[in-house]
């Protein structure tokens, strides 16, 4: 199982800010992943946009990357503080 | 620093000032940075309050990052960020940032920097609670050209404008 | 300000920045700078205290003249200098500058060319006296240099490096 | 008569921070108030050098300037805080 999280206004998107599921086998990498989460959640499209960055077991990846049943997932949209 | 970088307290700046300022030993400048939350957004509309979503390990894991990058670019004795978390009302402290050493320049850069990085690098999700609803806010233009100063200054310590 | 910018008694920078900040309605950004007399001098010579002369007429007037140029060229909501004057020891605040703007890059560029200021153009003398003797010591070529840019920033509110 | 101060390091130069004096008649400017001022305090040319600045009547003048019996006169040397 993943656990899948999103963050800041994601959340707003999929109305929850976590969500466990078993990865399906076509989904190997994050640009399938991408697909398939927008798909599920109704993203129109927001899963598929670069700015909002993938973080895989508490590190911020360079994509296209492998994800593997088991992964922590955070789905990061832009960031700033201050 | 042993002390944790994220509060969901009130921040004060003064007394941190003064905490910060009485563990040197060496320093001839100290420069300090308070971010507030301000009454009114770029729209001119009311802000009832922010709020600011962090991660658990990535937030403060990048503040460290750069609060290390900071003590190698520049010749600090000692810096210190703290940041609020959660729900903060308008007038209220966000952020402070201090920075020491030994000449002016340095400090000034440095605290410079880490606030730069903190606007635009530091993994906070910020929302906007104003008459007229809720709304997520990114950093401004301005803000994303003012960490490039940095990026594109190697080789060199000073910004660029 | 309608308080002197010239003080003979010690200067507690968080005390400053306090009353500062307390007087502010609507900045995002607060920067200090706070100076102190560094232990060592230059050469490696145990400081015993510094001395600062200033002038009864010309001091305050040039301070107050920055101060206005400062608010001349960034949207300050406010700004304040303290300067000691007088026997200063080793760790004491001899100079202390904080100012106020809606965003944080006008805060940072106007308290940095009021230190440029401060340290080559406003009309102290400075001696230091150490075990070795006292000497009377000038702006260092760095401290010219850092004022001249703004002088050179002509039709632009940026510092050039 | 004219009150004249010596400022900083300049007054270890004289031995004293403040003199008046009835400016001889050829002092009319602060070009030959300075040779005269060298000469008399045995200056050996720290009085001409122009990085020592001349304020009259707490004003720091464009040299050369006029000067007349009865002005206030300070010797500035280079200047900074902080």
């Amino acid at each position: 199982m993943a656990v899948i999280t999103y963050w800041g206004k994601l959340a707003d998107v999929t109305g929850r800010a976590s969500e466990t599921y078993a990865l399906p086998e076509q989904v190997k990498d994050t640009s399938a992943l991408r697909a398939w989460i927008d798909t599920k959640t109704g993203g129109d499209g927001v899963f598929l946009a670069p700015e909002n960055r993938i973080a895989i077991n508490d590190e911020i990846v360079t994509e296209p990357r492998a994800v593997t049943d088991g992964d922590d997932i955070a789905f990061l949209p832009p960031v700033g503080g201050g | 620093m042993p002390i944790s970088t994220l509060t969901d307290a009130p921040i004060s700046a003064s007394d941190l000032l003064t905490g910060f300022q009485e563990g040197l030993q060496h320093s001839g400048g100290i420069v300090s940075f308070s971010g507030v939350v301000r009454g009114k957004n770029a729209e001119g509309e009311r802000v009832t309050s922010l709020f600011l979503q962090d991660h658990p390990t990535l937030t403060e894991r990048g503040i460290k990052a750069a609060i290390g990058e900071a003590k190698a670019r520049w010749p600090l004795e000692d810096c210190l960020v703290r940041h609020r978390v959660g729900s903060i009302a308008p007038g209220e402290t966000i952020v402070f940032v201090a920075t020491a050493s030994a000449h002016r320049r340095a400090a000034f850069e440095a605290a410079d920097f880490l606030m730069d990085y903190l606007k635009t690098k530091a993994v906070f999700w910020k929302k906007e609670v104003t008459e007229a609803g809720a709304a997520w806010i990114e950093p401004r233009a301005a803000d994303h050209h003012d960490f490039g100063r940095w990026q594109e200054a190697e080789g060199t310590l000073h910004a660029r404008h």
